[in-house]
């Protein structure tokens, strides 16, 4: 019969051969494949788990109330705290997702909606890809031109800037990516309806791609909380409260959990070195908060 | 910069900027009482004219804010280009007594540090990707893991440096001893490793760009219609051969775009760095040689630069600019030749 | 054996409803390549029109001018007129979004929204400010796709979490909530099964007296049994192109029993028993 | 003009000084800084350690207060500034040269020709002659000398490099003084940002020698090496010995008084002053007003906690030099 | 109202091929959603048997236990046995990917790769490392479902780049490729129109003289006209879920004639004319 001669052009017995035999290559190649990536899986958590460890086994045995109601210690003080890094680090840093995500949803939209193949938008994207390697240091550096020599000080708004810059072009082009993966045909059918593209924007494909566009504002707003290079030249630091006596000192040198980390983990006193990775495990720890609420905020859009 | 003309999209925008309320009007004036449809309202086309009109300005400010970044640092660079010209590519000196400065080892050790970053953070984050879309595991353990390694991105540079100084280097040690007494013939363990090098910082590189790559190559990865699997599996292909057939093919804009996207993180990174790469004006293929990058230099010398370092610095700078800008070009035009043969337009 | 297009003027005279749309297809071209020519379709009030031919002649294509759903094609370019009302909705003062409110679509694939199954019938309502009872219409909408007592008890699921079938109802449903006076329907029911199908059958005469209909369909049973006239379109392989065509229009029953091309009869002959 | 004050903003009494620059005596201030400013009602002191260099530019800048350096501004610098400049000198302290040798028993004795050597990159192993000859029954392990320097422009690397040039002529003609200088080119030499920078670099590296100021050496448990002094004896790195070094100093009438090798018997051979500066005249004269009161309070209260913190408290003659000095402040 | 499963023995016993492929879905959960139950549905050597039913009565389900398709939905549960030559396809030291080796599918929505049409093709060959001619392979697919003619020229443009009637005719040509020894088949005429759809059908009895075909279709005149055996599935919504299963499954003839269940003489006389 012809089973036959197709199973012999095939290379394969008459009787099918349907257990699961490691002397399959492919079976074999699949099955090392497999743990092949789980292996670099795993393996690419052992620097995290590192990382983790030695933040929770060196920060850890100094968490205590103190470290959020405190001010910074000075050298040989015991005790103390990181109260107002911790204020400021939100200040800065929701200053500038402030700045930085309406910005960069806006542009994406533009990018993945309005004129995808337009001029405009290749040369926005050309840019915002550019942005990615802009050096964290020359964001700083041009802050500090543009707002901190503009308003005569170092500031909690120059900082914001800084860091917008800086979370800018993950935004954009995380945002574009997942607009773009909204399906052509859900599209088609709201267009269809006598949408206008606004609406299909904000109705459509907004919604659609909500879960996307938030792992890209969590990688911005990660990578933007622990930057410290461009803050040194923006929002300096301060060992004061930024919001004291019912006034604020927002258009002061402000204090944030990155600087405070690069000042303390090199001063030569073992309790500024233990506070420093303290803060950095705090650091963490609020970047994953953030991180889990947009995760639930994203499953709960998913749903309705 | 008019792009009103080419594109059918295009021209389906441009109809409502041009196109006078009077058009809708008389379409409204045909509508039957008895129909739930009407017209866009004024209103809603206004918004919706406003609404593009407003997202195109955020595209055109994204391309201002880096005009103004290259203009401020052009600008502050021009005495330094004008004095130093194309020497200072060429020149490996840093002497800011003489006024002489070239930054060849900078430019060397940029792109060494970031391909082996991207060789390395590229291997693993598409593999995580992978191992993350393709139903290895329960779907909550998917998003436990994919959790943990977007917790990567939270950790401050600092942290990363102290790492590589206090963990990386002493067991690193050991291994590029042995590597660089037992084969040191190779060219890349042609020196020993004193501490800083190469090899740590772009260890410590490549996980830094770790949950960039892996967090968007799984995106893509996981928007490849499940249809697609399905036809491969349905053609009796094992997961790999789907995986490896068909579902990275049609995901490979996605994963080449997070690959760019982490190549230019890894071009610019600064601090962790500047603390582990040895800061030495070097320039060896050997792994374990320190070297230099420009983001390290820039991070080194700018807080203190003076008026004679500071334009210096700043062309510095714009070498980097131009170099992510070339990495850019480079990528957009791969992807540009990709994705035509995918979808096949011409022969 | 390639005919001439053949529109015949009484129909356009003797339709049995004023003409509402009147769609001139010269040249429809898809960057470069040419997928449809010569070909006119007048479409009147309360009628059912089909579209039927083989596949790649042009059929979805010739359906998406008639409300511009081909703008949305890179590369599309359309040389002709599509008269809605006595109005050029190519004229370039057009909004092709109010255009679009009048003139709704259902699509060969199911294409519900990441919403709720409520949701996505409510959205056409929403969108065009409907101030009566939503809830109602929704309802109404489920009922005539047939659709209400699958999903009546989950209108909050999503939508996307309904089978094939199931989702293209949710979209016929979706389509027509807010009543829109023409409504495009490309192949609609490919996905359906005869209990469903001719549940829209059904809808589609009730719609009818109100609204005018366009349908692609592969199913020549299907364009007997609903369309009042029926569009018969075919490849044009001379010249190497792949073209697409109006080969005839006219009445269903006359195109079915007496063919005047022969590229129809051929194609009516291949019919199933 | 400085709009950092808090005195521009809030509440008339209120006024907060802001300042910036070394990193050396960072330590210091802070404990002074916060010491004063909870000791006195209205007043907030706050400095940033952000290197010398970067602190001379704020203050050219006018984006602070004072500012804070370990390389006296020079006069082009000065020139920038509109408003006048005060340089006043407010504690002093000692380089030493930190090394990684855990074989050793004892500290690493140095002489001039051997760390000048080792910084121009002559030396490779530490068994080598220069050195073995001022360690005897010492037994010198066959590691090659990695040599950690500052990679950051850095008043410490300027106050090392001005007394290496003036100890060798070959170090004066090659690198040369300077915060930062052109090092001898080679994979052995190391460089790391700050002064944390180079000691973790140092403790992580077996065979690493490299400069820092001597608190971060004595914290970090790192043994320094002895060195010979101008007078040929060699001196460990203690407060007495480096206290010893700054007896001799004349004060010019500028306050810029550099040691690069400083003459005493006891002298410890490396040691700077390091400088606050301040504006001649502040338009709120509350700032003004709160500074002087600052800096008196420094430099006598504040003197007690120097030698505490490894810094070397200012000569009586010194002290009563800069508190004259302040009066210039308006 | 509600039939029990009715299997006739003698379809069994006097099937004109051996026994290949026995079915005996228990039970079929989506997580806690009961899909199908109690449906035996014996499948014989080189015959044609066709599921048919209403939307969503679990048919396509049904279907794709026989390659384990379902495996990668998640959730997906299974009771009962499938038999591949007296092998139980579901016993836990079979490898799936050798059962879909063997038991090829072509699905409801096309669903070509991001390739050429040549390397669509070429693909399963490619994976089974077929040592002959893939080009001549390549042609006898893309003829053997009718789409030689009009992608002869073109064999290197994209998949994607075909209409969709097209790109399910390719996804055909992939799938009888490498001759696979049981071919499934969900609904794959949807998409086609009449002369294509009679081409596939053609092409189904040709490849029914060696190989064995099960389909879903919802054109009852399909199975009609193809079917050696026809199953027909129902939705059992006492108790509140939606589950299906199996009313009848007889040969063709006799199930369209004589109708043995209720359910299956309304649902077959809501066929149209
Ligand atoms: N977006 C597009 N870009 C380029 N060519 C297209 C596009 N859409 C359709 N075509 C081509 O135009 C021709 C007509 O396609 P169309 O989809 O209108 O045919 P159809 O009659 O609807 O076919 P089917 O019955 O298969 O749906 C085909 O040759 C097709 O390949
Ligand atoms: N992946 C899935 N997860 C959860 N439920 C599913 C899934 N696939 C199908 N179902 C449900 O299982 C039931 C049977 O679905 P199935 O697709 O098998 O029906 P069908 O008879 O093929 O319908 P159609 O004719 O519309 O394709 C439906 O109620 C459907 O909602
Ligand atoms: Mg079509
Ligand atoms: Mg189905
Ligand atoms: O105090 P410095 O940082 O300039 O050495």
């Amino acid at each position: 019969m012809n089973t036959a001669e197709i199973s012999t052009e095939f290379g394969d017995v008459d009787f099918p051969r349907l257990e699961r035999s490691l002397r399959h290559p492919r079976t074999l190649f699949s099955i090392l494949l497999s743990i092949g990536t789980g292996v670099a899986t795993v393996i690419a958590c052992v620097p995290l788990f590192s990382v983790l460890i030695m933040l929770v086994y060196r920060g850890g045995k100094k968490l205590s109330l103190a470290l959020f109601t405190e001010l910074p210690p000075t050298a040989f003080e015991e005790g103390g705290g990181f109260g107002n890094a911790i204020v400021g680090t939100i200040v800065i840093v929701s200053i500038a997702a402030a700045i930085a995500i309406p910005a960069g949803i806006l542009t994406a939209v533009f990018l993945a909606e309005f004129g995808p193949q337009s001029k405009t938008a290749s040369v926005a994207r050309f840019c915002a890809k550019t942005l990615t390697g802009l050096p964290s240091i020359l964001a700083g550096v041009f802050a500090y031109a543009a707002i901190v020599l503009a308003t005569g000080g170092y500031s909690a708004p120059a900082g914001g800037v800084a860091l917008a810059l800086l979370m800018l072009p993950t935004v954009i082009l995380t945002a574009e990516e997942s607009m773009r993966m909204v399906p052509v045909k859900m599209k088609e059918a709201a267009i269809g309806m006598g949408c206008t593209p606004t609406q299909v924007a904000w109705k459509i494909v907004l919604p659609t791609a909500l879960p996307g566009i938030l792992t890209g504002v969590m990688l911005a707003v990660a990578r933007a909380a622990g930057e410290t290079a461009p803050l040194l030249f923006t929002a300096l630091f301060s060992n004061y409260w930024i919001f004291e006596d019912g006034s604020s000192q927002v258009m002061e040198p402000t204090a944030s959990l990155a600087v405070f980390i690069y000042n303390f983990s090199g001063m030569p006193f073992e309790n500024q070195i233990e506070m420093a990775w303290a803060a950095s495990l705090i650091l963490v720890l609020m970047v994953l908060s953030i991180n889990i609420v947009g995760q639930i905020i994203s499953s709960r859009a998913k749903v309705s | 910069m008019d792009d009103s003309s080419v594109t059918a999209i295009d021209s389906y925008l441009a109809v409502l900027f041009l196109g006078d309320l009077m058009a809708n009007a008389t379409l409204s004036d045909l509508a039957e009482s008895a129909s739930i449809s009407s017209p866009p309202s004024s209103m809603e086309i206004v918004k919706d004219r406003a609404f593009r009109g407003l997202t195109r300005g955020f595209a055109w400010l994204t391309v201002l804010v880096v005009f103004l970044v290259v203009f401020e640092v052009a600008t502050k660079a021009m005495p330094a280009i004008s004095a130093h010209g194309v020497s200072f590519l060429t020149s490996s000196t840093w002497d800011v007594q003489n006024e002489q400065f070239g930054v060849l080892p900078e430019i060397w050790g940029t792109l060494y540090s970031s391909l082996l970053a991207l060789l390395i953070g590229g291997f693993f984050g598409v593999s995580i990707a992978i191992f993350l879309t393709q139903d290895f595991l329960p779907h909550q353990v998917e998003v436990a893991f994919k959790n943990i390694v977007e917790l990567l991105a939270a950790i401050p540079s600092v942290v990363y440096g102290l790492w590589g100084i206090f963990v990386v280097i002493p067991m690193l040690r050991p291994f590029a001893n042995w590597a660089h007494e037992n084969l040191g013939w190779i060219p890349f363990f042609k020196t020993s490793l004193s501490g800083p090098g190469m090899l740590p910082a772009a260890l410590v590189l490549s996980i830094m760009i770790l949950p960039t790559v892996s967090a968007i190559s799984r995106d893509a990865l996981s928007n490849v219609p499940r249809k697609l699997k399905e036809a491969a599996f349905g053609l009796g292909a094992t997961r790999w051969e789907a995986i490896i057939g068909v579902i990275v093919p049609t995901a490979s804009t996605g994963i080449f775009g997070a690959l760019v996207l982490g190549f230019g993180r890894a071009l610019g990174e600064t601090m962790a760095l500047a603390m582990l790469v040895g800061n030495s004006n070097q320039m060896s293929i050997s792994l374990f040689s320190p070297g230099n990058t420009l983001a390290a230099l820039l991070a080194n010398h700018f807080p203190e630069a003076g008026e004679r370092e500071e334009p210096v610095l700043m062309y510095a700078a714009l070498i980097l600019l131009a170099i992510t800008l070339l990495v850019n070009i480079c990528g957009a035009f791969v992807l540009k030749h990709a994705s035509a043969r995918m979808r096949g337009g011409a022969k | 054996m390639i005919a001439t297009p053949k529109v015949e003027n009484d129909v356009l005279a003797n339709g049995n409803g004023s003409l509402l749309l009147d769609c001139n297809i010269e040249n429809l071209y898809y960057g470069n390549f040419r997928a449809v020519r010569d070909s006119h379709i007048p479409i009147h009030r309360g009628s059912i029109t089909a579209f039927i031919g083989p596949s790649g002649c042009g059929k979805s294509s010739a359906l998406r001018c008639l409300n511009r759903m081909n703008d949305l094609v890179r590369g599309f370019r359309f040389e002709g007129h599509v008269h809605f009302r006595g109005k050029d909705i190519y004229h370039s003062k057009v909004d092709p979004v109010a255009v679009r409110r009048y003139i709704g679509m259902v699509f060969q694939q199911p294409n519900p929204f990441a919403m709720s199954i409520y949701n996505n019938v409510a959205f056409g309502l929403r969108l065009n400010r409907y101030r009566g009872n939503i809830a109602e219409k929704v309802e109404k909408a489920l009922r005539g796709a047939a659709l209400w007592d699958e999903v009546k008890d989950k209108l909050k699921n999503s939508g996307l979490s309904l089978s094939g079938g199931q989702q293209q109802r949710l979209c016929i449903a979706r389509a027509i909530a807010t009543e829109p006076e023409v409504l495009l329907m490309d192949e609609p029911c490919s996905a359906l099964d005869p209990i469903a199908t001719r549940r829209i059958e059904d809808l589609m005469q009730e719609l009818k007296e109100n609204y005018t209909i366009a349908i692609v369909t592969h199913n020549l049973q299907q364009a007997k049994r609903v369309a009042d006239r029926t569009a018969f379109m075919y490849v044009d392989t001379s010249g190497g192109g792949r073209t697409g065509y109006l080969v005839e229009f006219r009445d269903t029953d006359e195109l079915f029993d007496s063919p005047q091309e022969d590229a129809t009869k051929q194609y009516i002959s291949g019919e199933f028993s | 003009s400085s709009s950092s004050g808090g005195g521009s903003g809030s509440s008339g009494q209120n006024v907060k000084l802001q300042g910036s620059g070394a990193s050396f005596p960072a330590p210091l201030y802070g404990r002074w800084f916060k010491e004063y400013s909870s000791a006195t009602e209205g007043v907030k002191v706050d400095y940033q350690a952000k290197g010398s260099g970067g602190g001379i530019k704020d203050f050219i800048g006018h984006t602070v207060d004072f500012a804070a350096s370990d390389a006296a501004m020079n006069d082009s610098e000065i020139a920038q500034v509109d408003d006048g400049v005060v340089l006043l000198p407010m504690t002093a302290g000692s380089i030493v040269l930190a090394y990684n040798l855990a074989e050793l028993k004892k500290p690493l004795v140095l002489s001039r020709d051997a760390y000048t050597k080792i910084f121009l990159g002559q030396i490779s192993k530490w068994n080598d002659a220069a050195i073995a000859a001022t360690n005897e029954g010492v037994d010198l392990p066959d590691l090659p000398v990695t040599v950690v320097r500052r990679a950051d422009s850095s008043g410490t690397t300027f106050v090392f490099t001005n007394h290496l040039s003036a100890v060798s002529k070959d170090f004066a003609d090659g690198p040369g003084v300077g915060k930062s200088v052109n090092w001898p080119e080679s994979d052995k030499f190391i460089a790391a940002p700050k002064n944390d920078g180079v000691t973790a670099t140092i403790m992580q590296t077996p065979g690493a020698i490299g400069y820092v100021e001597f608190g971060f050496a004595e914290q970090a448990k790192l043994p320094m090496a002895t060195l010979e002094n101008a007078a040929g004896k060699f001196i460990e790195p203690t407060l007495e010995n480096a206290t010893a070094a700054l007896a001799g100093v004349e004060m010019p009438e500028d306050l810029r008084a550099w040691l690069p090798d400083p003459t005493g018997e006891g002298a410890y051979p490396i040691v700077s002053y390091t400088w606050l500066l301040c504006y001649e005249k502040y338009e709120d004269s509350a700032k003004a007003d709160a500074l002087k009161s600052l800096v008196k309070w420094c430099l006598h209260q504040g003197q007690e906690s120097s030698a505490e913190m490894g810094y070397i408290p200012l000569p009586e003659s010194v002290v009563a030099t800069v508190t004259e000095k302040l009066e210039s402040i308006k």
